[in-house]
């Protein structure tokens, strides 16, 4: 009878349903693409490939961050100290940095794991709200990075301006290595046992432990990684920037991630996870902001734009309920 | 070399100096005046409101020189409050710092508007309060006793004289604004603009976008500026971090120094020092250091004497000429 | 049975404790710090955010969340003063029209699409705030607050209290009656708890999310016209990450993000907290903005474990 | 005579399925109608679609002699039909009496609700339904039985043209499911149509009048219950002719009580020593050993689902402890429980059962993922057979591995969790009602299946509120009262009878 059924069902799922599925699943690669096609048209100098080299290095902190909020997002949590954790990262990465650019990122890669597992352990094992423990991280870390290092500071090691500035076969570095984070958090999520146990726990937690799946140590462990990206994002960011500036990298960053990942189609509900099109919702919003940036709109008219394109973007790809 | 801040100024090297003919041309100030009693500054209850975090160097040399004239004229009770960029709190916080007892006041403001609770609170108690680098739109004398500062607007008049100069009169340029709603956004803006207007018809600004006066924001700025206008000639950055983020843009594209002439306005030590490398056409001062002239002018005050209604500074220029010289007196 | 009692009245009035002792650590700390002058500053100052707490108490009781508050604020702020020029009514009709039905659209977009509220008003968040900057050229104008009698209610006082601080506690004790005591939060707290059932038992899910939404968006814009008639001017730098310290003073005050659970004394006691937190920073006096940062930092973690551990208890059973 | 409540050639599709096609039905005033069909026949669409929840693709609903489309479930209500989900529909976190009395709570002065009377009320109220309890406690406090309870005594107590119950008793206990009886009995005398859905058949002979049957979604007969023997019935259902069922059977345990008891003389593999929990549980002795199913028998809140869940380590304990094959368990960890081979089919299979977010592959997999990979990487082949053979065995109704379980009808999610644990391979199985809302093809397939699993050795504790489940399948019942062993039957003892007389005159005395 089951065979009857799915055979069946092969025939009746073939119809209008499964448009809706592709533009909920496929929303934000149009969207990227349409943008696209209004900058080719419109905006003088937009097709050379500096200006993807541009915007690729520019969304790539975003990026990163953003991988790690997916992850947190599919616990059903959130953090909103990783902008504060790239401007540790920062402070970290300079203070170490005359032990050689290697070790300073890895100091600096650590300091972030460890605020990743402070957030980590409130929410996972005190049982503190994620929003309200991540917040306290964020007003924390980032006065703890002014403290470590009160003002802007520059750098001159070779190294790490390399790390940021210098590309493989015309591909800026930092691209290179977000990519690589990419394949290996969409390998994470959809190959391992522990992605597995991550949106089985977004989905039912209490259904998790009942399972016997280790919730809390997943929990901690998603933080984790999400503190560990964040920093690693704010190193690469300052090895860009060719300066450490612990005030200002990151501001507001969680909440581009955040935006990001839910333009992506991923439901801040928990329960799913969708790597690429989180990735593709960073693309989104960056070229965005170029577009308003190069077409010289006022500041008013871009936070208003940008409004009505992640309403739009999120509406496309949202869930329909059966009715 | 290795990681270097920029250390803050030392000894009396770029002390603020008044603009010289004083204040004492427009109206002035005496305590009987004000209606204020005299007291001895060194024992009186000092409150001091800084509106940003210490975490630029035109802030962190600000509080440093108060904390650092305070304690050099022996005032051991110094409060001061910090607003971390928020209005409302440096609100709270000077009516905190009132209620705590202060006999002074020196205030940073985040804002030139939206005083009003704290100077009625002032006044009732009597407690002169001076305003450092902002004006607080109220009036002198009785709301508030002076203001010492820089005059933004002349700031922008003449960063826009530098690029004048710079482009030879004609050409495209690009502004990186400071944060939005800000009053020294807004009047380095007009500043500039208007200048350029009288003066340079041949300028046309074809480009103006916020970088926050942050760095990485003033360099994602200028990244997406040269790709899609490769033509443009120059930059005014409102503050230095902004030019120096455009720097980076700049090395970032291979641009050769000097290609685009880049004008900011505030002098920290690595602007001052990019001019010398070339990078910076000019960078038009202005002075953070207010703790000598601030407790000077209370001192006067409470002497008697009469105060000029605003104090204002005379910030230089720095130029190519000065720039290698003058690096020591950057801040 | 007993134990869970208890436990229940913990979770709710966990903050109220945490801030009675660390009103009394002030106190016993500096002899500055319980005067009637500082009470009133903490209390003045913390009104305004009380407000909008209120309004997000109801969002987050019904399972949402409201992130455009702070952009609502300042909004409120600047056309009441843009409105002043035309007298005491239009001073507080604009904001509360346009922040109304601002608060409208968003319901009306969460109610009826299925939308994440978060992303929702952190769509509102932006817009709004580049609404705010549109009215005002880009910030840089601030109108100023021509209308004295608007002025008054934002200044004038009252037993060393300016009335903001009374109208707050009205709102307040509204709230709790409208929460507690009507059919509408009933069905607040019905949907947020778990909103199928709620429809199926016929609760009007839809109306009651954007009635809650609404009055989200007034209360912010209230509060913004009142800021904006004690600063009698429409600053347009104000209002950046208070979202955050509204929710963060709700959590605490015990109400539940996933919703279904939670109340108004709770994110009152939340707010003055806050106030009592960073007022007993400005006592010390000489904490560089960094350490303020860290300390107020450790403070919140501190707080909202207490308050949790306090609240334990209830989960067991 | 005229029809209140009138379905006309409704069909209702979901994305992959089919659910309701072309099915017509009336429902008169006075009537006792019984709704049958398998699990995802179509039984709960066909009440939504009634009650608005869903809008049907094709066909008309007609109420009261005039055409009806309810938008929401409140139109409905509004307009007189009051329903029963299969699934508990309350707010858990909300007090008893909130959740009773949500939308027409007393009113005091000036229209404010008044607590006072609210709470009075409820309590009486519910009283008459045999529940009693704190009804400021949340919901959430009380067994599924008792919140079945709430949910029938709310949707009963207003005054409506129809009530429609979607299995009611699934969670009810015998004196429960009388209570309920009389109810109906006189909602019938008032003239009130009821529709009732159930799988337990015998309970449709006590109280219904006329019978449809759904199968896959299509109407198979409407009439008279009476003209349908229970074989007649269930060959309908099951779309299977007569003589094949009746050579099936009806009940499918086939344990000898008479005789050697399974798993005599064999140490227990797992043995619960006075586990003890304040108000829940106190000093409750069990074991199980290898092949042998032990029953769990009570009344609602008797604490049997408590201490399934203190075995598995679900339940923070004040004292006791659990000693698999000899060894005591770390308590406080369903994980340790697990790897040591004890497994717990939970009771409430929405909030503690499925993972609505993922697809019945991944639900099925969850469990045992740790083993269905290497270094932490899964096998998506291991998966995948896994998948396919528990999804045969238990004849899982799916429109494909990948169709999120959150789609699935009741019994087939609760087949989804079965097949979750038998993919671990336990050494011990605690099934807290693992009947509940299951067809009666697929209750004969499960109840085969624990036989047939005792007989490959494996140790069951097998909790229902079905007594005749319970007698047939096992070997041994413990009695509980109020968190407390107060009787055991084993051999000859276990019938239906003495379990109720152990209750009772310990109740009694
Ligand atoms: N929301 C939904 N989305 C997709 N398919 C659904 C949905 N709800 C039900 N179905 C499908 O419709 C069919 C009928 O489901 P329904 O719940 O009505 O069965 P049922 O008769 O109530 O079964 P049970 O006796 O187990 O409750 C099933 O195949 C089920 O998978
Ligand atoms: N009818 C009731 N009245 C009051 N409280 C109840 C009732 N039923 C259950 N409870 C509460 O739920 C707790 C356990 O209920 P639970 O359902 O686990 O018991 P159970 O024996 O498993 O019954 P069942 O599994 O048949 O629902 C009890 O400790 C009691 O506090
Ligand atoms: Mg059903
Ligand atoms: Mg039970």
């Amino acid at each position: 009878m089951a065979e009857l059924t799915s055979r069946q069902g092969g025939r009746v799922a073939v119809r209008k349903p499964q448009v809706y599925a592709w533009v909920q699943d496929y929303g934000v690669y149009a969207a990227v693409l349409a943008l696209l096609l209004f900058n080719v048209l419109f905006t003088p100098h937009f097709l050379d490939a500096s200006n993807f080299r541009t915007q690729l290095v520019q969304v790539t902190p975003i990026v990163i961050v953003s991988l790690g909020m997916a992850l947190v997002i599919g616990t059903q949590g959130i953090d909103l100290s990783v902008g504060s954790v790239m401007a540790l990262a920062a402070a970290l990465t300079v203070l170490y940095l005359g032990y050689g650019w290697l070790p300073a990122l890895i100091v600096a890669v650590i300091g972030g794991a460890v605020v990743g597992a402070a957030g980590g352990a409130l929410v996972a094992y005190v049982g503190v709200q994620p929003i309200v423990a991540t917040l306290a991280l964020l007003v924390g870390v980032r006065g703890l990075a002014n403290v470590l290092v009160p003002q802007l500071v520059e750098f001159r090691n070779p190294g790490l301006i390399a790390l940021g500035s210098s590309s493989v076969a015309g591909i800026p570095v930092i691209v290179l290595i977000a990519a690589a984070l990419t394949v290996i958090v969409l390998f994470v999520v959809r190959r391992t046992t522990f992605g597995r146990q991550v949106v089985a726990i977004g989905g039912n937690r209490s259904a998790s432990e009942l399972s016997g799946l280790p919730v809390k140590r997943v929990l901690l462990t998603v933080y984790v990684i999400s503190g560990l990206l964040a920093a690693l994002a704010g190193v690469l960011a300052t090895a860009r920037l060719q300066a450490s500036d612990p005030t200002s990298l990151g501001l507001f960053i969680e909440l581009s991630a955040i935006t990001a990942v839910v333009v992506g189609g991923t439901p801040l509900t928990g329960g799913r996870i969708r790597v690429l099109s989180t990735v593709m919702g960073a693309l989104l919003m960056q070229l965005l902001a170029a577009t308003l940036i190069k077409h010289n709109l006022p500041q008013s008219w871009t936070q208003m734009v940008q409004a009505v394109i992640i309403l739009a973007a999120v509406y496309a790809t949202r869930k329909r309920g059966t009715r | 070399e290795e990681p270097q801040a920029a250390p803050a100024a030392t000894g009396t090297a770029g002390q603020q100096v008044v603009q010289s003919p004083s204040g004492s041309a427009g109206p002035t100030c005496t305590l009987q005046q004000f209606g204020g009693t005299k007291f001895d500054l060194k024992t009186a209850v000092v409150g001091f409101s800084q509106s940003e975090k210490e975490a630029n160097p035109f802030r962190i040399a600000e509080t440093k020189s108060i904390k650092d004239e305070a304690a050099k004229l022996g005032i051991t009770n110094l409060k001061v409050t910090n607003a971390q960029s928020q209005f409302s709190k440096q609100i709270t916080d000077v009516q905190q710092l009132i209620a705590q007892g202060v006999q002074l006041l020196v205030i940073a403001p985040l804002n030139s508007d939206g005083w009003e609770p704290v100077l009625q609170q002032a006044a009732a108690k009597k407690i002169p309060i001076i305003t450092v680098d902002r004006k607080i739109n109220a009036k002198a004398c009785s709301d508030y006793l002076t203001f010492i500062g820089s005059d933004f607007y002349e700031q922008g008049k003449r960063a826009a004289d530098r690029m004048i100069e710079a482009l030879g009169g004609k050409g495209k340029v690009a502004i990186l604004l400071g944060a939005p709603g800000n009053n020294v956004t807004t009047e380095r803006t007009n500043g500039f603009k208007d200048r350029v207007k009288e003066k340079a018809p041949g300028i046309t600004i074809s480009f103006e976008q916020t970088g926050e006066f942050a760095r990485e924001k003033g360099q994602q700025v200028t990244e997406q500026l040269i790709q899609s206008n490769p033509d443009i000639n120059g930059i005014y950055a409102e503050n230095d971090e902004m030019a120096l983020g455009a720097v980076t843009a700049l090395k970032g594209a291979g641009k050769e120094p000097g290609t685009i002439k880049i004008v900011s306005v505030d002098g920290t030590r690595s602007a001052v020092q990019g001019i010398a490398d070339g990078w910076l056409y000019a960078v038009i001062e202005s002075n953070p250091r207010f703790g000598p002239l601030a407790f000077e002018t209370a001192q006067k005050f409470l002497d008697g004497a009469a105060i000029p209604d605003k104090v204002i500074i005379s910030d230089r220029d720095y130029t190519g000429e000065n720039a290698k010289d003058s690096l020591g007196e950057a801040y | 049975m007993n134990r869970e009692q208890t436990s229940r009245l913990l979770q709710q009035h966990g903050a109220v404790m945490v801030l009675g002792l660390l009103v009394i650590v002030g106190s016993l700390a500096f002899d500055s710090f319980a005067t009637p002058a500082n009470a009133a500053s903490v209390v003045v100052s913390s009104s305004f955010l009380a407000i909008i707490a209120i309004g997000m108490t109801f969002v987050i009781i019904s399972g949402g969340i409201d992130l455009s508050v702070g952009s609502l604020f300042v909004l409120g702020g600047v056309l009441a003063a843009y409105g002043s020029r035309h007298g005491l009514l239009a001073a507080l009709l604009l904001p509360l029209a346009v922040c109304g039905i601002v608060g409208l659209l968003q319901g009306l977009v969460i109610a009826r699409t299925g939308m994440a509220p978060f992303i929702v008003t952190l769509a509102g968040l932006l817009g709004v705030r580049g609404l705010m900057l549109a009215i005002s050229d880009e910030g840089a104008t601030t109108y100023l607050v021509e209308d004295r009698t608007f002025a008054a209610l934002g200044q004038n006082e009252l037993l060393g209290l300016s009335y903001p601080v009374y109208v707050t506690i009205a709102l307040a004790l509204a709230a709790m009656v409208l929460l507690q005591r009507t059919g509408f939060g009933q069905n607040v707290y019905a949907i947020g708890g778990n909103e199928q059932a709620a429809a199926l038992m016929g609760v009007p899910v839809a109306r009651t999310k954007v009635y809650v939404y609404v009055m989200s968006g007034l209360l912010a814009g209230l509060a913004g016209a009142l800021n904006a008639a004690r600063l009698s001017s429409g600053v347009t730098i104000l209002g950046i990450g208070l979202e955050l310290d509204a929710i963060a003073a709700v959590v605490i005050g015990g109400t539940l993000l996933t919703g279904g659970a939670g109340g108004i004394s709770g994110s009152v006691a939340g707010v003055l907290l806050l106030g009592v937190i960073q007022s007993i920073i400005n006592q010390v006096g000489s904490l560089t903005s960094a350490f303020q940062q860290v300390v107020s930092g450790a403070f919140l973690a501190l707080v909202v474990v207490a308050q949790r551990l306090l609240s334990k208890a209830q989960r067991l059973t | 005579m005229e029809a209140v409540l009138e379905a006309k050639g409704i069909s209702k599709r979901f994305p992959g399925v089919l659910a309701l096609d072309d099915v017509s039905l009336a429902l008169r005033p006075g009537e006792v109608h019984a709704l049958v069909g398998e699990n995802g026949a179509g039984k709960s669409t066909l009440i939504k679609v009634f009650t608005g929840v869903y809008r049907p693709d094709g066909g008309e609903l007609r109420y009261q002699g005039g055409p009806a489309a309810f938008a929401t479930p409140m139109e409905a209500q509004r307009a007189g039909i009051q329903t029963i989900y299969q699934e508990v529909n309350l707010v858990p976190m909300m007090s008893v009496a909130r959740n009773l009395l949500l939308g027409r709570e007393p009113r005091g002065r000036f229209g404010v609700i008044d607590a006072a009377a609210m709470y009075g009320e409820a309590e009486r109220v519910l009283a008459g339904y045999g529940v009693e309890t704190d009804v400021r406690r949340p919901l959430r406090t009380l067994g599924v039985g008792a919140q079945q309870m709430v949910a029938l005594a709310r949707a009963v107590s207003v005054d409506a043209r129809v009530v429609i119950m979607d299995e009611p008793t699934s969670s009810l206990e015998p004196r429960e499911v009388e209570t309920l009886f009389g109810v109906i009995r006189k909602l019938r005398e008032r003239g009130i149509a009821v529709m009732y859905v159930s799988h337990r058949l015998d309970e449709l002979y006590q109280v219904c009048d006329r019978v449809t049957v759904l199968r896959d979604g299509r109407l198979a007969h409407t009439g008279p219950l009476a003209e349908l023997d229970r074989l007649k019935l269930i060959s309908l259902m099951l779309g299977r002719d007569l003589n094949e069922v009746r050579s099936d059977g009806l009940t499918s345990f086939s344990r000898d009580h008479a005789g050697e008891p399974h798993g005599n003389g064999q140490a227990p593999v797992v043995e619960a020593r006075g586990l003890t929990r304040r108000h829940v549980l106190d000093g409750v002795d069990v074991s199980v050993r290898p092949g042998e199913v032990v029953g769990l028998g009570g009344l609602l809140g008797a604490g049997r689902t408590e201490t399934a869940k203190a075995i598995v380590g679900a339940l923070p304990l004040d004292g006791g402890q659990v000693l698999v094959a000899g060894a005591p368990l770390r308590a406080g960890s369903t994980a340790a429980a697990i790897r040591a081979g004890v497994s717990l089919l939970p009771e409430d299979r929405k909030a503690e059962g499925i993972i609505p977010t993922l697809s019945v592959r991944e639900n099925i997999a969850l469990a045992a993922l740790p083993a269905l990979g290497r270094a932490g990487v899964v096998s998506e082949a291991k998966i995948d057979r896994v998948v396919e053979i528990f999804m045969r065995r238990l004849r899982i109704k799916a429109a494909s591995p990948h169709q999120l379980v959150s789609e699935l009808s009741g019994g087939n999610q609760q087949k989804v969790l079965l097949a979750r644990w038998l993919a671990v391979r336990p050494k011990v199985l605690l099934l807290d009602e693992p009947t509940r809302g299951i067809d009666v093809g697929a209750k004969a397939e499960v109840q085969a299946l624990i036989d047939e699993l005792a007989e490959e050795g494996l140790g069951v504790l097998l909790i229902s509120s079905d007594l005749e489940e319970l007698v047939e399948g096992a070997d041994r019942i413990l009695v509980l009262r109020e968190g407390a062993v107060v009787g055991e039957l084993s051999g000859d003892e276990v019938t239906e009878e003495r379990i109720m007389a152990t209750i009772a005159e310990q109740a009694d005395g």
